[in-house]
């Protein structure tokens, strides 16, 4: 067995959290000697017979006190300027990361990628790639911890946490829940995978192909949802219907009731579902019921996803309802369950041949390109 | 300065030796020590309602429409007489004390029950036409909660919930220290009567008196906060 | 029984009362006036300001703080000082940009000002 | 500069023959020590209940210790595991170090050290053992009954939907221990404010007593913060209010904001009567004045006041507000300030000192190097990228023990070591104390430094199973525990060894200034015969004679004399 006595450093987070970290160690370790080898010789030298020089003993000496107090004020402060700006730049993940999708509840982290693969207790990331997670859990708090990484981010239920990184090694890495959550916390486990952008490419549109044949999107599992529950009834595309088009919703500003507006964001399109009445847009009435009890925070997440679409993607990437869908309508739980609980299997993705993905003209640089590959899937696939 | 305090303590007469706790050097030490005590209670009391304060404040401002309904299930005139009779309270409980210091025993006890009376009055109003008809109308939280207007209005019923539940959090809190604060009046009052000797100094009735300004001075809060969220 | 207490004269004490009710009846009567000539947050405003003046007068006078000890005055202050840290806690309320669990007030203001 | 009516040692001698009157053997039914307002003999209260407390959170801590060695979890399941962390937290933090010096030491030493014949509210002080009693009843009656599972912090919506366990039980024991430490807060403060010995200002305080305020002023200013928090918790389980239950709109992290305005500053409570504490054994064991007396004191108060305002960095990760993440990281860099102040002063102190390596003496400078590992590793917590890795993992642990083993109970050993003559008459068998002294320190360093490294290297903690590398440091650590164990046996043999068999302590065996050992050993019930009159600094040791053969300390083995030794009189 190999007992590290160093974690692995494997992002850029890492890169830029570790000399600040060893920096304090520093003068951790030059502080504590410091005091211990002047306890160790005072106490020696002026013990009780020793033979010393002990006249005038000062009790005050206020150019001391200020220098060993500003001194380590100083230090400190510089300390404090090099740990915030890594962390400020946790708060502004860049425009081009991979967008994840991370649900903890007890006792499992679901992951869905934006093509829909989704995995439990895994994450498959490309190396190099700037990779943000937009978090939410389903019950209690967790915490989403990768220590090769040096990231933790808090899952809380009822809003969005989202934290981001660039994994610089390939490899495979401890996932641990760190936010106590109750019986099986130290079960919350899983590994992170880091691949190299052709092997991700492989996993992606391979990944939990032994549940569905083909997956599908998130956009297009959002518009399922979106077709079942019937949201176009009254959001409908010209802003006609009883409520509020959604065409071009996300990221623009919605003017409320009550006179003040949001922006509408991931927070404020999952609040308007579970608590429709909280922001009513102007010029509507309160008539929307609440869809708590009929969405499982995957699935919310599918739809955001869909809503999101409807800004004007390509064109290619709107389409119906898949007609195949139609046998399941009246199942709506279904649509996230039945994958949810089943296994992904890691070793599936590392099987997975990278050479038939290159085949099929998928440019595994490009995150885009990854994303587009499982639309072109979904337009014929079916689900089982 | 230190041999001047020595030589003052010396000099001590020890003229209220029968109301001087052994601990105590005179009564001026041992009178400031008691409204500080009472104070540095205070201020734990103060912190005590402050954190349901500031629970309130963010909801308050996070929902402003479950506030502005749930209070309308509030009746304002209820909570302006109880305004007004833990005010009149507050003015026979100062009256009880000054009683007190200026030797009144009777009259002091008088005032201490009126004060209580009031206080009583106090829970009266509370309890049988405030919290009894939200019982009836289901406004408690958990117990039979069922928010009538959620199909019609803006509100769901959860932050309802939240609105009631701060509601009897916060009132309810307070009521205990009213029956708290009746408990202290009425034992006082019966010691007084009885010419108890721990009341024939008068500062347990002040320090009940500080104890009392201060649920009343909850209530100052309470009333516009819950009673007076604004008319439509 | 006298003791070194400061006894305030009766007449004091009625005096503030009269005032107490006089407040109350403000209070109240900010209530009823319309918001489209006080808006909610002003009329809260001015609720809590005279809620702080009849506190004030409670704990000036009834409470005797005003003739009190200056031990008196820091206790009695530090109380509310400490209450306003504690309120710090708003502070993340209001500058939380990214992750408000709802489309709060703060929030509103937040993506305002980020928007314009 | 005179202190007044010291008795002559000699009087100490003769008495022994026929024992003089002191608070132990003033009245001797159960009736006598249970409804005493004797500050001494509540103190005394508080020591039992406190020490059986320890020892029920140590228990848990070596089942837990024992169940870590191996990765698989072999001892206990899941639950049990669970349980018995959040029992060794409840108690260690609620039962044990809150009330642990102040109630125990402070509440003997203050009226002693400060002239006073007794606290202020004596009735008050007695309601707060019987609440502190209560509520360890009922904290323990829910741990019988089948425990809780939330851990200490009671993170909502864990503990206020989810979890099965104990949790309103245990949650009142919480409440009503608060409010038991909120009876002691105020008494000492009012003490303080106006039960001084006449002569004795702010500034020729002892800086245990400074030490002791400012430990008061934060228990009287936030516990009730957290007592309402836990109540709204426990109310929230049986009523839905829903203030912290996200399913309601309510929030989860307005709990934990909550939580820590106290939490945070409770490890101050913890801490600061330890440096006072520190502050006494080292100006004894030097035989000088603390160096930057008023630095020293100021830095208590300093310390009180910036911990109020430091809350949010166990909240770095939760996705609180950026800026007020950067105020509260900044701020905690400056309560570094005052901490180093106190490190730097107690070490510039042993300078030109007349050094006596005491048992006391042992633990004070063992607590001055762990102090400072403790604290600062406490700045990489405070730094908020490091934070971001660090936190919640055994880094976090191996901390908080630092400050709370390797500081509070290092100085609550040293100063249950230095007032033990004064509180029990008894002198303790000094080679044995300093061979617990060196056990306790290297058991200690051998326990908790791995889990640093357990930290860093990314173990989370509250973790039954964990992943196989990290076995080696875990065992190390484990191995670390039972030799701790061992150490915190030894004082307790020891130490009941001497009750009875334990030399008389004359009333200053120490050959200390200080007003406590102006009296007998142990005190009467009303503590000095006359209220002494103070004219003089505190640690004014120059008032002693400094002659080297009076402090021989090898006449600590004589019959309950320091031959010399000049209580009082002394010109």
């Amino acid at each position: 067995m190999n007992y590290p006595f160093l974690p692995d450093r494997a992002s850029d987070f890492a890169d830029k959290m570790d000399p600040v970290f060893y920096i304090l160690l520093g003068l951790t370790v030059l502080f504590t000697v410091l005091v211990l080898s002047f306890i160790f010789v005072l106490a020696l030298r002026y013990r009780r017979g020793q033979n010393v020089n002990r006249k005038n003993p000062r009790h005050h000496n206020a150019l001391l006190e200020m220098t060993w107090s500003v001194i380590p004020l100083i230090l400190g402060l510089g300390v404090f300027v090099m740990a915030a700006i890594p962390y400020a730049s946790v708060y502004h993940p860049p425009k081009n990361a991979i967008e994840i999708f991370v649900v903890g509840k007890r006792w499992m982290w679901h992951i869905q990628h934006a093509n829909g693969a989704r995995e439990n207790n895994t994450l498959h990331i490309p190396v190099g790639k700037p990779i943000q997670l937009t978090m939410i859990s389903q019950d209690v708090n967790h915490g989403f911890y990768v220590p090769a990484f040096r990231v933790k981010r808090d899952a809380l239920p009822g809003r969005y946490n989202t934290m981001w990184f660039t994994p610089t090694k390939i490899g495979k890495f401890h996932l641990f829940c760190t936010e106590y959550c109750g019986t099986n916390h130290s079960e919350m486990i899983g590994s992170v995978y880091v691949q190299s952008p052709m092997d991700y490419a492989a996993w992606l549109a391979n990944a939990g192909q032994e549940v569905e044949a083909r997956h599908q999107s998130l956009e297009t599992l959002g518009e399922v949802l979106y077709t079942q529950l019937a949201c176009g009834t009254c959001h409908d595309k010209d802003g006609l219907g009883r409520g509020p088009t959604l065409t071009s919703l996300y990221g623009s500003k919605v003017m409320k009731k009550d006179g003040t507006s949001t922006i509408a964001d991931d927070t404020y399109i999952r609040n308007s579902i579970f608590n429709p009445s909280d922001d009513i847009a102007a010029g509507y009435q309160q008539v929307m019921p609440s869809y708590k009890d009929q969405l499982t925070e995957e699935q919310i997440l599918q739809v955001i996803a869909y809503i999101k679409s409807l800004n004007g993607s390509p064109p290619g990437a709107r389409h119906l309802p898949n007609p195949g869908m139609s046998g399941t309508t009246g199942q709506k739980k279904s649509t996230g369950h039945g994958s949810i609980s089943a296994p992904t299997q890691p070793a599936a993705a590392k099987t997975a041949e990278p050479s038939q993905q290159k085949k099929s003209g998928v440019d595994t640089m490009a995150p885009t390109d990854t994303l587009t590959a499982p639309k072109e899937a979904t337009t014929a696939g079916k689900r089982i | 300065m230190s041999v001047e305090a020595a030589h003052s303590l010396h000099n001590e007469p020890h003229e209220h030796e029968e109301h001087l706790a052994h601990q105590f050097m005179n009564r001026e030490q041992q009178d400031e020590s008691y409204i500080v005590g009472m104070w540095s209670f205070l201020v734990t009391e103060i912190l005590f309602f402050g954190a349901l304060f500031l629970c309130y404040s963010i909801f308050r401002i996070q929902y402003p429409m479950a506030f502005q309904e749930g209070h309308e299930e509030l009746s304002w005139v209820y909570g302006c007489a109880n305004t007004v009779i833990l005010l009149t309270s507050s003015l026979t409980m100062v009256l009880s004390v000054h009683a007190a210091q200026t030797g009144k025993r009777i009259l002091s006890a008088m005032w201490l029950a009126a004060t209580s009376v009031l206080a009583a009055g106090f829970l009266v109003v509370k309890l049988a036409f405030e919290w009894y008809p939200k019982f009836q109308h289901h406004l408690i939280p958990g117990v039979n909660f069922h928010w009538p207007h959620e199909q019609f209005t803006e509100v769901a019923a959860g932050k309802a919930e939240l609105f009631f539940g701060l509601y009897f959090a916060m009132t309810g809190l307070h009521g205990i220290h009213v029956v708290i604060g009746i408990g202290i009046m009425a034992v006082l009052g019966t010691m007084l009567l009885l010419n108890h000797k721990s009341t024939q100094y008068y500062m347990p009735i002040e320090l009940a008196g500080l104890y009392w300004h201060f649920v009343d001075i909850v209530w100052i809060f309470l009333f516009p906060l819950f009673y007076l969220i604004g008319k439509r | 029984m006298s003791g070194h207490a400061h006894v305030t004269p009766v007449k004091v004490y009625f005096t503030v009362y009269v005032l107490l009710l006089m407040l109350l009846v403000a209070t109240v009567g900010v209530y009823f006036i319309p918001h489209n000539i006080l808006n909610p947050p002003a009329a809260l405003a001015v609720a809590m300001a005279i809620a702080i003046v009849k506190a004030a007068l409670v704990v000036g006078f009834f409470m005797q703080v005003v003739y009190g000890s200056k031990l008196t005055w820091l206790w009695a202050a530090i109380g509310f000082v400490w209450l306003s840290l504690l309120a710090g806690i708003m502070i993340d309320y209001s500058t939380r940009h990214m992750n408000m669990p709802d489309g709060s007030a703060f929030d509103r203001m937040q993506s305002q000002s980020s928007v314009e | 500069m005179s202190i007044q009516q010291a008795p002559a040692p000699d009087t100490y001698v003769k008495q022994e023959s026929e024992p003089v009157k002191n608070y132990l053997n003033a009245e001797h039914t159960v009736a006598s020590w249970l409804l005493t307002k004797d500050h001494k003999r509540i103190a005394v209260l508080y020591l039992i209940s406190i020490t059986f407390f320890f020892i029920i959170g140590g228990v848990a801590a070596s089942l837990i210790r024992a169940e870590l060695t191996s990765p698989h979890g072999r001892l206990f399941t899941n639950d049990s595991y669970n349980k018995l962390f959040s029992a060794h937290g409840i108690i260690m933090v609620f039962f044990f170090l809150v009330p642990s010096i102040p109630a125990t030491i402070g509440n003997f030493i203050i009226p002693l050290m400060i002239g006073a014949k007794d606290l202020a509210f004596p009735r008050l002080n007695l309601l707060s053992w019987y609440l502190y009693t209560i509520a360890g009843g009922i904290a323990l009656t829910a741990m019988i009954m089948g425990g809780v599972d939330t851990g200490w912090t009671f993170y909502t919506p864990y503990s206020s939907v989810y979890s099965n366990g104990q949790v309103v039980m245990t949650l009142i024991a919480v409440f009503i221990a608060g409010f038991s430490s909120i009876a002691t807060g105020i008494n000492f403060i009012v003490t303080i404010h106006k039960m001084r010995a006449p002569g004795l200002t702010w500034f020729r305080l002892p800086l245990f007593i400074w030490a002791h305020y400012a430990t008061s002023v934060i228990i009287v200013l936030g516990t009730p913060v957290v007592a309402i928090t836990l109540a709204l918790v426990a109310v929230e389980r049986v009523f839905p209010i829903g203030i912290f239950n996200p399913a309601q709109g309510g929030d989860p992290i307005l709990f934990q904001h909550m939580f820590w305005f106290y939490s945070h500053p409770a490890v101050y409570i913890m801490i600061l009567p330890s440096m006072g504490i520190i502050s006494e054994v080292i100006a004894n064991g030097s035989r000088k004045r603390i160096f930057g007396y008023e630095l020293v004191a100021f830095s208590s108060l300093a310390i009180a006041g910036f911990g109020f305002l430091v809350w949010g960095h166990h909240m770095f990760v939760t996705g609180e507000s950026v800026y007020l993440a950067m105020v509260f990281s900044l701020i905690s860099f400056l309560v570094a300030v005052p901490s180093a102040i106190k490190v730097f002063n107690w070490t510039a102190t042993i300078y030109k000192g007349n050094v006596t390596l005491h048992a006391p003496m042992m633990y004070a400078l063992g607590f001055i190097g762990l102090f400072t590992i403790g604290g600062l590793t406490g700045l990489f917590l405070a730094s908020l990228a490091v934070d971001v890795h660090l936190n919640m993992t055994y880094f976090v642990v191996a901390h908080f023990h630092y400050v709370m083993v390797g500081g509070a109970i290092f100085g609550f050993m040293a100063g249950l070591h230095f007032w033990w003559p004064k509180i029990t008459g008894r002198l303790y068998n000094e080679l044995w104390a300093k061979i617990a002294a060196g056990i306790i320190f290297l058991g200690f360093n051998l326990t908790f430094f791995p889990q640093f490294v357990l930290g860093y290297l990314g173990m989370p903690r509250r973790y039954h199973y964990y992943p196989p590398e990290f076995q080696a440091w875990n065992i190390l650590s484990t191995a670390g525990a039972s030799v701790l164990g061992v150490g915190y046996l030894i004082p307790a043999v020891y130490l009941s060894l001497s009750l009875i068999y334990g030399k008389k302590a004359s009333a200053n065996p120490w050959n200390a200034v200080g007003l406590e050992w102006q009296t007998a050993s142990p005190p009467p019930t009303e503590n000095f015969e006359d209220i002494p009159i103070v004219t003089w600094e505190a640690y004014d040791y120059t008032m002693l004679p400094d002659v080297e053969s009076d402090l021989d300390y090898s006449s600590l083995e004589n019959e309950g004399s320091v031959s010399g030794v000049p209580a009082g009189g002394v010109k």
